[in-house]
């Protein structure tokens, strides 16, 4: 599903991002992606959007080379990976079912598509009674499960995490963990970035860890890190 | 792809109005800029009307009767160039010995050549055009003079000759006019450049404002594989929008303008404005003018933002 | 609070350089509006000159001579507005019976009135307004007439009565150019009036763009105490700049303008810009005007754009 | 040195971010403000920095009623609270240097003050090598360090802190931790939100707990939370 092969990123300003990365990552996998802050976890998933381009290496998402891709084509790699953040990424003037509803009208899906699918997955991650609230009438916890929602509503066949529960308390965190595993139980690959030791060692699943760039660890049902 | 008609209306009426003092300013600026080329152009086409004959430097036309004979025509020819040349054409020929001193050079326009010039004149008038037969029309000796100031002296010499219907040569007001015409061109021309430059600068902000106020719908609409070409189509027909109801404007300023500088020159006779005609078919033909460059603008400027500022 | 020059020119330099072309097209519109500005002035002072004479709708003047007695200037009076009234002041007197029926009014200006008027007709010569005295002046009557076609008719009757120097009517010229520059006026200000509606959103939107791009640095600033003195002048001043280069563009280009129609006028005789006369002097005031409206309109853009934009 | 009388703070849109809260913190102290996403610590914070304005109670600040602050004293009022957030805040464009000068430069100190005082901090903080580095040169935690010196050059009476570590990971949050505490053992009062439970539980600060905006706990030598 996913494959990166010797990739090494640079940014301007000489530093490198990532440094020979290898990484297989198989359908319906759940990986956490660990490492000390700057050792290239942002990098990796957005050299996977396709919003940087790698200085060496090649990346196959979904069977597909993307370093290969014509830029055209970038909206219809990213409409197979779904994207939360932590910053959550809301449109405050939008309510939670338009927030939801958005991610299908932009991608030209037909209103009937729309009427179906977003109180659907709305439904799945348990905000079915709040669909006309505003996001900051939420908590930080509703509003990461709109934008996982937001991300999932199109189905994508990889699900893409930035430090997703970076902002929230640990209740908070459990109950995304547990939605995200949801998700991940539907056949979505889900690959998260964190620095969470607690939710990293509770769930023992597939670890890489980066360090400087490089791949230094890739365990199955691993923990968060040796030392700590 | 389904880009529906009602969610660019509705994205692309929301930019405008959420920007609506920088879009006015730049339609208003479009509008100023356009009304001041289209000004220069209709003023250059009344004057080229006005002076049609006098192109060239001719300074001096000898009209013949239509019943004129050929020895007729030949006679004032050789009075002008001489004997040794028998016939000129409608190319200017300087004349041989006998000629007269004060003259430059003779062309010749026949029958078809004076139909061509006098439907030019008549443009805004097809009724005559059309009644009128290149025959009903006078052949002529057009003359450019050592010196314009002989014109008098001279078209007193050839005029009452057998065959000829009438000697003119430009009046004061006419030269003057063709003297003024260029420099009020050029200071019209410099000035909408100037304004052209404002315009597109205002349309480019305000796309860039309207980009801006978006930023985080862009991100978003990137993120979940919006096509660049759906998240850039609301902003490029803004700025078309605007280029578009700015050269409206202008057409709506230069038709009035128009309109109220005949009525003045129609009060006022001073030479110069009456010996200016604009039809209104002149009118038209540049307000489609400009209202192309009003899209051109507009979407010239808009693609310039868009290319830029989204980055998509 | 140190608010060191070299801070605040370096910042200011940095904001314009960073939006240059923003910054360039306000300039260029502050320059073009204030030109039409400063233009409309300098062509209402060269009108109102030109035609000071003429003003409050005076179609005639009766000069008498420097030398003429009393009741010689009584017996003119007499004949236009009859027997009954002995004499007129600074204020328009209708004539009584045994006037002449073709007179609306009729007031007196002395020699102190003329040579005021003189002074304003050649305040662009001081050395002919320094050698003439108001003695040297003649005293007239200013007469304006039921229907102003009658002023030749009117003038041959009272011209070569003794006592009378000469008398005056305006020309056809000067009338049309009343007319004219009335129109032209209204037309000026319009387009000046477009053109700083577009300068000041110009401006504005320079120093939002300018704001916007250093909001990290101005939150940074906030965060650490700045005050708002320090944050905002940076920006105001940059608004000023552009009103100010702006404003010496139009003053460079009145003073250029002003120069070429001189020598326009002076070539081509038309008597419409033979008429006209615009001194040095009205375009060095007018240029001061200019100048302080364009620092106006940049210091109000950039108040309201930080008032707006900033949030501090 | 911060006292919070009946403190009630409500965003438009009715929502409650602060309800009737109270506290008082002494010179020196070190304080942890815990509780879930969207119980109201930003906002406590934000409520001391003027930057919001409560609805009602009285917020004291070092002695002064900060409700009657004219607003043009509020930057002199800012000058005494240093500020750290979770995403750094640096200027990309500026060095590590100029960036904690320019905290100086803008509230008018003079140029031989600047000279001495940064240098000065970046010992502190253990950056004295990289001076003239540019921010996306450092790792996150070498980021935050700088952010810190960049709050303390002026030694503030008050350091700020919303979720110093909330990007870092586990190691880089303990040298954050370490340094924080030596800042507040020169006296300086600092106050700290936080949602990382480990660091609370293992330093046994004094801990005030919000809940729906209100104060629902406040103990000396205190863990993240009973439950977690
Ligand atoms: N746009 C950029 N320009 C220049 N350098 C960058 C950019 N983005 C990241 N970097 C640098 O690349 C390196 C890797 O960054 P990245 O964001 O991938 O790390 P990370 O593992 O996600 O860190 P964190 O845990 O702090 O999020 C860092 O040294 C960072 O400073
Ligand atoms: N600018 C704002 N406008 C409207 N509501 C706001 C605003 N800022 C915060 N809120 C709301 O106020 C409440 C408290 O927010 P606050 O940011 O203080 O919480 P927090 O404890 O810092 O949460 P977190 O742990 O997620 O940072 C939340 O419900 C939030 O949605
Ligand atoms: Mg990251
Ligand atoms: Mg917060």
């Amino acid at each position: 599903m996913i494959r990166f092969d010797n990739v090494t990123k640079t940014y301007k300003g000489s530093v490198v991002a990532l440094r020979d990365a290898n990484a297989d990552i198989q359908k319906g996998e759940f990986v956490f992606l660990v490492g000390p802050s700057g050792s290239g976890k942002s990098t990796f998933l957005r050299l996977l959007l396709k919003e940087e381009e790698p200085d060496a290496g090649r990346i196959w998402v979904a069977g597909k080379q993307i370093g290969k891709l014509s830029s055209w084509k970038v909206p219809y790699l990213r409409r197979n990976l779904g994207c939360v953040f932590q910053d959550f990424r809301l449109l405050p003037n939008k309510t939670v079912y338009e927030n939801v509803a958005f991610a299908l009208q932009v991608i030209g899906r037909p209103r009937h598509v729309i009427a179906t699918q977003v109180p659907q997955v709305l439904e799945l991650v348990g905000l079915a009674k709040k669909t006309d609230r505003f996001p900051n009438e939420l908590s930080g916890g509703e509003q990461q499960r709109v934008a996982i929602a937001r991300a999932f509503v199109n189905r994508p066949l990889i699900l893409l995490a930035d430090e997703p529960t970076g902002n929230l308390d640990p209740g908070t965190t459990q109950g995304i963990m547990k939605l995200l595993d949801r998700i991940n139980k539907t056949g979505t690959t889900v690959v998260m970035a964190t620095h969470d030791v607690v939710i990293v060692n509770a769930m023992r699943r597939r670890v890489i860890e980066l360090d400087h760039g490089s791949v230094v660890r890739d365990q199955a049902r691993g923990i968060y890190g040796y030392g700590a | 792809m389904a880009l529906s008609v009602d969610y660019v209306i509705k994205e692309t009426s929301t930019n405008i109005w959420r920007n609506r003092m920088v879009a006015l300013a730049a339609m208003l600026t479009v509008a100023l800029s356009l009304t001041f080329v289209g000004g220069a152009l209709l003023f250059k086409q009344g004057v080229a009307k006005a002076t049609a004959r006098w192109e060239g430097g001719v300074q001096l036309v000898v009209f013949m009767e239509t019943t004129s004979t050929p020895s007729e025509s030949h006679a004032i020819l050789s009075q002008m160039v001489g004997p040794n040349i028998p016939s000129v054409g409608s190319k200017p020929v300087a004349p041989g010995s006998g000629g007269m001193p004060q003259v430059k050079s003779v062309w010749h326009c026949d029958q078809a050549c004076t139909y061509k010039e006098f439907k030019t004149l008549n443009s805004d008038d097809p009724t005559i055009t059309a009644v009128t037969k290149p025959s009903d029309l006078p052949q002529s000796y057009r003359v450019q003079l050592q010196n314009g100031n002989q014109a008098p002296s001279v078209a007193r010499l050839l005029n009452h000759q057998p065959g000829v219907q009438d000697v003119v040569y430009p009046s004061k007001a006419v030269s003057d006019l063709l003297r003024l015409s260029k420099f009020l061109q050029g200071v019209s021309f410099l000035i909408a450049f100037v304004l052209l430059v404002a315009a597109i600068v205002l349309i480019l902000n305000a796309i860039r404002l309207a980009i801006f106020a978006r930023r985080k719908e862009v991100s978003v609409m990137k993120l979940v594989g919006a096509t660049n070409w759906f998240i850039q189509v609301p902003f490029m027909l803004e700025g078309l929008f605007q280029g578009v109801v700015g050269s409206l404007l202008a057409w709506g300023a230069m038709a009035l303008g128009t309109s109220k500088f005949e009525s003045l020159s129609n009060n006022n006779p001073f030479a110069l404005t009456q010996a200016l005609t604009i039809s209104s078919h002149d009118v038209f033909t540049t307000g489609l003018l400009v209202v192309l460059l009003g899209a051109a603008i507009g979407a010239g400027g808009s693609a310039v933002a868009v290319r830029r500022f989204l980055d998509v």
